[in-house]
């Protein structure tokens, strides 16, 4: 099996899903030529040509709102945010009518779409190169929303995405984009959308993580492991709608849990996570579930490693909270 | 300094008018519309102005809740709806439920809306007027302004794209030219030189806002010179230079010549819409001139002249557009409303666990008091 | 004492505010000789001139885009959205500027300013004319929430807003506008911000509401009360920074909470507070918090009636969380 | 038909061009600057582009994170900002540190933000380029494109409604030109009449975007046709034109004129940043025209003309700004990293208590293994 890294995965995706369906069309600022400033699209361009593979102006309320009318049309636009902190622009678009068309038409109409975008902290971008909204689009009736942790994920969620009669924000989490290789089949395949992963079992502390906060999370178990504490660590996967029985299921186990994400605290997706757990697994519940995020300011440059909630964060929580 | 040589800065700034006082018609811009389609167009704004004179009656009878019409805007809506082809693709702001009558939207499913009731298409999801006719090839109604702008203009690459010959046709006031989505709409039709007419009503106001303040230009037209979007004008109350702005509109796109924004220049007559009171901000004189332009009185003087009409035949058409809106009314006032189950449908293709949780909930929970 | 209305209790907190400071300015649509949609600018214009009051294009994001420009100069601008629904063109710079200018430059600069917009469902207003937008403001880190649920409170906390040093997002509830009149001093006065108040209290359930759903939650709660449930109903007023000690005095007391809001369920305001309320008083918990709110699909027109959390969801929530 | 009479829709398209091939100055636009200003502002030019190369390897070091300049746009850039007054406020972009700096940024205080450290005025929590100098009337640098030209036109109208003597000038390159904002800015700044200068800096790319795929114009002053604001296009690599182009703009804006927006043609001679690699998507030979167009090597031509500069000169320049750079960056790189409390602060006037918990579960908390 190939090794690839997430960049090349997505890629991959892209390109075998363009060769399948030729309405299938990526637009976006620096997609085509340049193949996008992380390099995600690169090439696709050369093969798909430039009516398919579209540089567009400075403007993200454009490339969302021409890609609604190409979906009203029949097409599959796959629009790449250069940033998520740039998906602003674009915001009334996506909240007024991505997210409304279906229900508003009666479903005569749908903007079947995925947004793609490099979402999260770890590259030094400060305020504006790092943050991760995704609480904003969750609370957006209509939309679904996906954050692949690895390569091997990353492709088969673009795919299964791509192919989902809804429109889905994809984010990337650009820490990992180049982080590390995995096996990736080389064919086309689907991750099932809403079905998260058991990536640790365990049984005292439910830890539920995704994108590039999943290998803090990781290390943070494997140290509270060492200090006899059982971890089950959850990679959600799909943030929306979310694998409700996989989280259900664990958190009446170990009665624990810690939620750790990258975006400000309040208000941030943990808050409806711990929210779920106690409609749903509120008798089952031993301790206080805890949140370990990103604090609320905006993201800081410098300090960045102080605000993210990295490993050293979460381990304090996960032991307090299974020893609680 | 000269200007530019590549791309000439001017525009035809004069507006195109083909019907003159006298009842005849300007050669330069004749379209040569036959008499039977001047008739029908005729016909067809004087029901579009009848449905729109029941509506504010049914408004103040409480008997709906909302209504936004066209009154004195006929001749800018269905002329320019009239001007494209069978083919073609409509994206509406919210004053266009005559164009959409006009390409064939039963009026049955229009009032259906208006009441909001179980057979609205949309299931009574939205506000009135905010209509959706995919068979009529006309979109999706929504609030927000100036979105369908660059929607019209992804759906016009796109037919580009795929080969098709389909021109788009998306309407919107004169304040939506100060909105993102105008900016961003001419901008992309410009570049990829879209096969899309953007129709401008300059109908004078914003709600109270009035077009002078809206923006320091002269014209809204001209707006065209930053985007490279050919632009014209014409008297948006002269049916026929409406039909021949719009249809040369098309024949441009369809050539693959791109895009052209029209300004018409036509008046609000009425308020904004049932929930404005347009006293509080403008004087009944200001209508005065413009009630001397009345698009559908300048048609009928022209048919009559042309002895294709006489008065007593309104008196008919009026009484037939009573009979099929009394119908509709009663039809659609006797539908229930929408079900439970319609208000969970259609956020996905498919309802996923939440909304499956909360629908159960609502089915077996207590009803709210006021239904609606 | 005068008899005022909502809308007349706004009018009268603007009028006061620019008598008091001649660097207070408002902006809008329609807001000048109209005097706004809702009429809450009435007279304004009169008063104070065409430079004071001012009638912008159609431009939400001209409209706070030049207000922080304004405030960067000195000025005081009260800018208006006329419908909290039309918000998202200017998302852009209430998110990445509003909310960031004073962090981002060490506090040289300032975005001192109040935007006012019309919140809520309770007009027929469907998709575009209903929405409760308060839980994207919340998790953008550098925005104050407020949102009054009557006529003394909104003079109040608006005049408290204007004063104060920080962005506020200031949500009118446009059922409640003229739905009653209450007394309301006819001098400035401030109800200070992040200051809840207990309407009502009692033993066995907490209620936490705000707005135009607090006439829900107190409906309810004298229907609980009747079968024997005493309800505490606190009226948040300020939603950010919430008041934290109000609510968890309260929780700690009663062990139960109900939570009701207009905006979907999924990441609204709601799960954050059952979130907090795990933080601060999970012992103290007797049943799982409960959220009674919007559905999680667009608002839809006909069955307003039937998506809002009117008192004949409340009450069941109530008497089931009382009785669990 | 004739052109709309209010409203010229013609624009001096040709560019303002002062400083000739061979030396010499057309009178018609020379701004007539002493030799005294020229050597100042070559000076700042000189030490624009030497700090400009410094960081540069500074970035290749690893010693900073990022950094943005303006290799072969120090005409467009100083030039605009010496024609501004004293009094007067400048909104930028990104890439004009060297307005900041001419405009009496220590250069010290450049470099605590370069490196992001406790001495940074905004305590390390931008990225690096993103400067804020209130005390220089500069304003503060966002990433969000075009953000600052709407807010640059609120901060002129408000001068204007406090009516004191001030004119803001706002940078913005020409891809930004398609953002929401530019919109949004122009429209106001039109209707209110704003003492505002838009400066375009054209210079040919918006990251890997060529400048003609921005748009469908042939020139992006001619936006200005669209918002009734004055256009004007200058040479941005000739000094001498900028400064008249933006004077002329200044005394407009002054007298109660309104805004102009100057398209100033030039040339992104390096990557977009750092972080961008151009020869993805361009070749080398489109420099070179460029090249010959220098806007420094302009200048000094000029000044050897006209015998006040001999290129011995730029040997000590030369080693004045390494003096000063050396010493910037050794202070700069020595000074600690900003404290934990200053992540806190800043949200809010003061710490409520949501910033307060956390705030101090960090202080009490363990640090990460890689502080940054
Ligand atoms: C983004 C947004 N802001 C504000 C409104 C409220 N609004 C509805 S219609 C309207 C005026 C529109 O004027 P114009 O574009 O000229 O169209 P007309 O109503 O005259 O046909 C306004 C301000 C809205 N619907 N959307
Ligand atoms: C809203 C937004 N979208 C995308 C970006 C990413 N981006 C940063 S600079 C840039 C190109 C800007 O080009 P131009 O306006 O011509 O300025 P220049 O860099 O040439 O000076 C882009 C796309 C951004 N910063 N903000
Ligand atoms: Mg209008
Ligand atoms: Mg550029």
């Amino acid at each position: 099996m190939p090794r690839m890294n997430m960049v090349q995965a997505i890629n991959d995706a892209l390109r075998l899903e363009m060769r399948r369906d030729s309405k299938v069309i990526v637009l976006g600022e620096d997609v085509g030529k340049l193949g996008g400033v992380f390099r995600v699209t690169q090439g696709l361009q050369q093969e798909f040509g430039e009516d398919r593979v579209i540089d567009t102006p400075l403007s993200e309320g454009g490339i969302i709102g021409t890609a609604v009318g190409m979906a009203m049309y029949g097409m599959v636009p796959v629009p790449e945010i250069q940033f998520s902190d740039f998906i602003f622009p674009a915001f009334d678009q996506i909240v007024s009518e991505v997210a409304k068309l279906r229900y508003r038409s009666g479903g005569e109409f749908t903007s079947k779409m995925v947004i793609r975008t490099p979402v999260g902290g770890g590259i030094r971008g400060g305020h504006y190169h790092s943050q991760s909204p995704e609480a904003l689009f969750i609370h957006t009736a209509g939309l679904k929303v996906v954050c692949p942790s690895n390569a091997r994920d990353a492709k088969g969620l673009l795919i299964a995405s791509i192919r989902d009669p809804d429109p889905v924000l994809f984010f990337e989490p650009k820490r990992v984009y180049r982080a590390a290789k995995g096996e990736v089949p080389s064919e086309a395949y689907e991750v099932p959308l809403s079905s998260a992963a058991v990536v640790r079992t365990g049984t005292d502390v439910t830890v539920i993580a995704w994108g590039a906060m999943l290998y803090e999370a990781i290390e943070a178990s494997s140290q509270a492991e060492a200090q006899g504490v059982s971890v089950e660590l959850i990679d959600l996967r799909t943030l929306w709608p979310v694998d409700i029985d996989t989280i259900v299921t664990s958190v009446k186990k170990t009665g624990r849990v810690v939620i750790v994400h990258e975006a400000p605290k309040t208000c941030g997706f943990g808050a409806e996570l711990v929210a779920l757990i106690n409609e749903k697994a509120f008798w089952h519940l031993e301790a206080p579930p805890v949140r370990v995020t990103g604090f609320d300011t905006p993201f800081p440059y410098t300090l960045e490693n102080e605000y993210l909630p990295l490993a050293h964060r979460i381990l304090p929580a996960v032991l307090e909270t299974a020893r609680c | 300094m000269a200007t530019n040589a590549d791309q000439p800065l001017s525009f035809p700034a004069d507006m195109i008018r083909v019907l003159r006082a006298d009842g005849t018609l300007d050669p330069e811009h004749d379209p040569h519309l036959a008499v039977d389609d001047v008739v029908a167009l005729y016909r067809a704004m004087m029901r579009t102005r009848f449905i729109d004179e029941r509506l504010v009656m049914l408004q103040r009878q409480g008997r709906i809740g909302f209504h936004i019409g066209s009154l004195g805007e006929e001749a800018t809506i269905l002329g320019s709806a009239w001007a494209m082809r069978a083919g073609d693709f409509i994206f509406p702001c919210y004053r266009e439920f005559g164009a959409a009558l006009l390409r064939g939207m039963p009026l049955q499913r229009y009032l259906d809306n208006m009441f909001g009731n179980a057979s609205d298409n949309a299931k009574g999801r939205q506000m009135p007027d905010h209509i959706t006719a995919r068979d009529a090839r006309f979109g999706s109604v929504s609030s927000p302004i100036g979105t369908q702008i660059t929607q019209a203009v992804g759906f016009a690459w796109a037919a580009k794209l795929r080969g098709d010959d389909v021109v788009t046709l998306v309407y919107f006031g004169e304040g939506s030219t100060s909105s993102n989505e105008f900016h961003n709409g001419m901008n992309f039709a410009g570049v990829y030189r879209v096969p899309a007419v953007l129709l401008c009503r300059n109908n004078g106001w914003a709600i109270s806002v009035p077009s002078d303040q809206q923006t320091a230009t002269a014209t809204f037209a001209q707006k065209g010179v930053a985007y490279g979007v050919h632009s014209v004008r014409c008297d948006g109350n002269d049916l026929f230079a409406v039909v021949s702005a719009t249809r040369a509109a098309v024949e441009r796109a369809a050539r693959g010549d791109g895009p052209t924004i029209v300004e018409a220049m036509t008046y609000r007559m009425s308020g904004h819409s049932t929930s404005d009171d347009p006293n509080a901000y403008r004087v009944d004189d200001a209508l005065a001139p413009w009630r001397e332009r009345d698009p559908i009185q300048r048609v009928r003087s022209y048919l009559i002249k042309a002895g294709a009409w006489d008065e007593g035949r309104d008196g008919e058409l009026e009484g037939e557009f009573d009979r099929e809106m009394k119908q509709a009314i009663a039809e659609a006032e006797k539908t229930p409303v929408p079900s439970i189950d319609s208000m969970f449908a259609d956020v996905f293709e498919s309802e996923p666990w939440h909304l499956r949780e909360q629908h159960q909930a609502v089915v077996q929970g207590p009803r709210p008091q006021r239904q609606h």
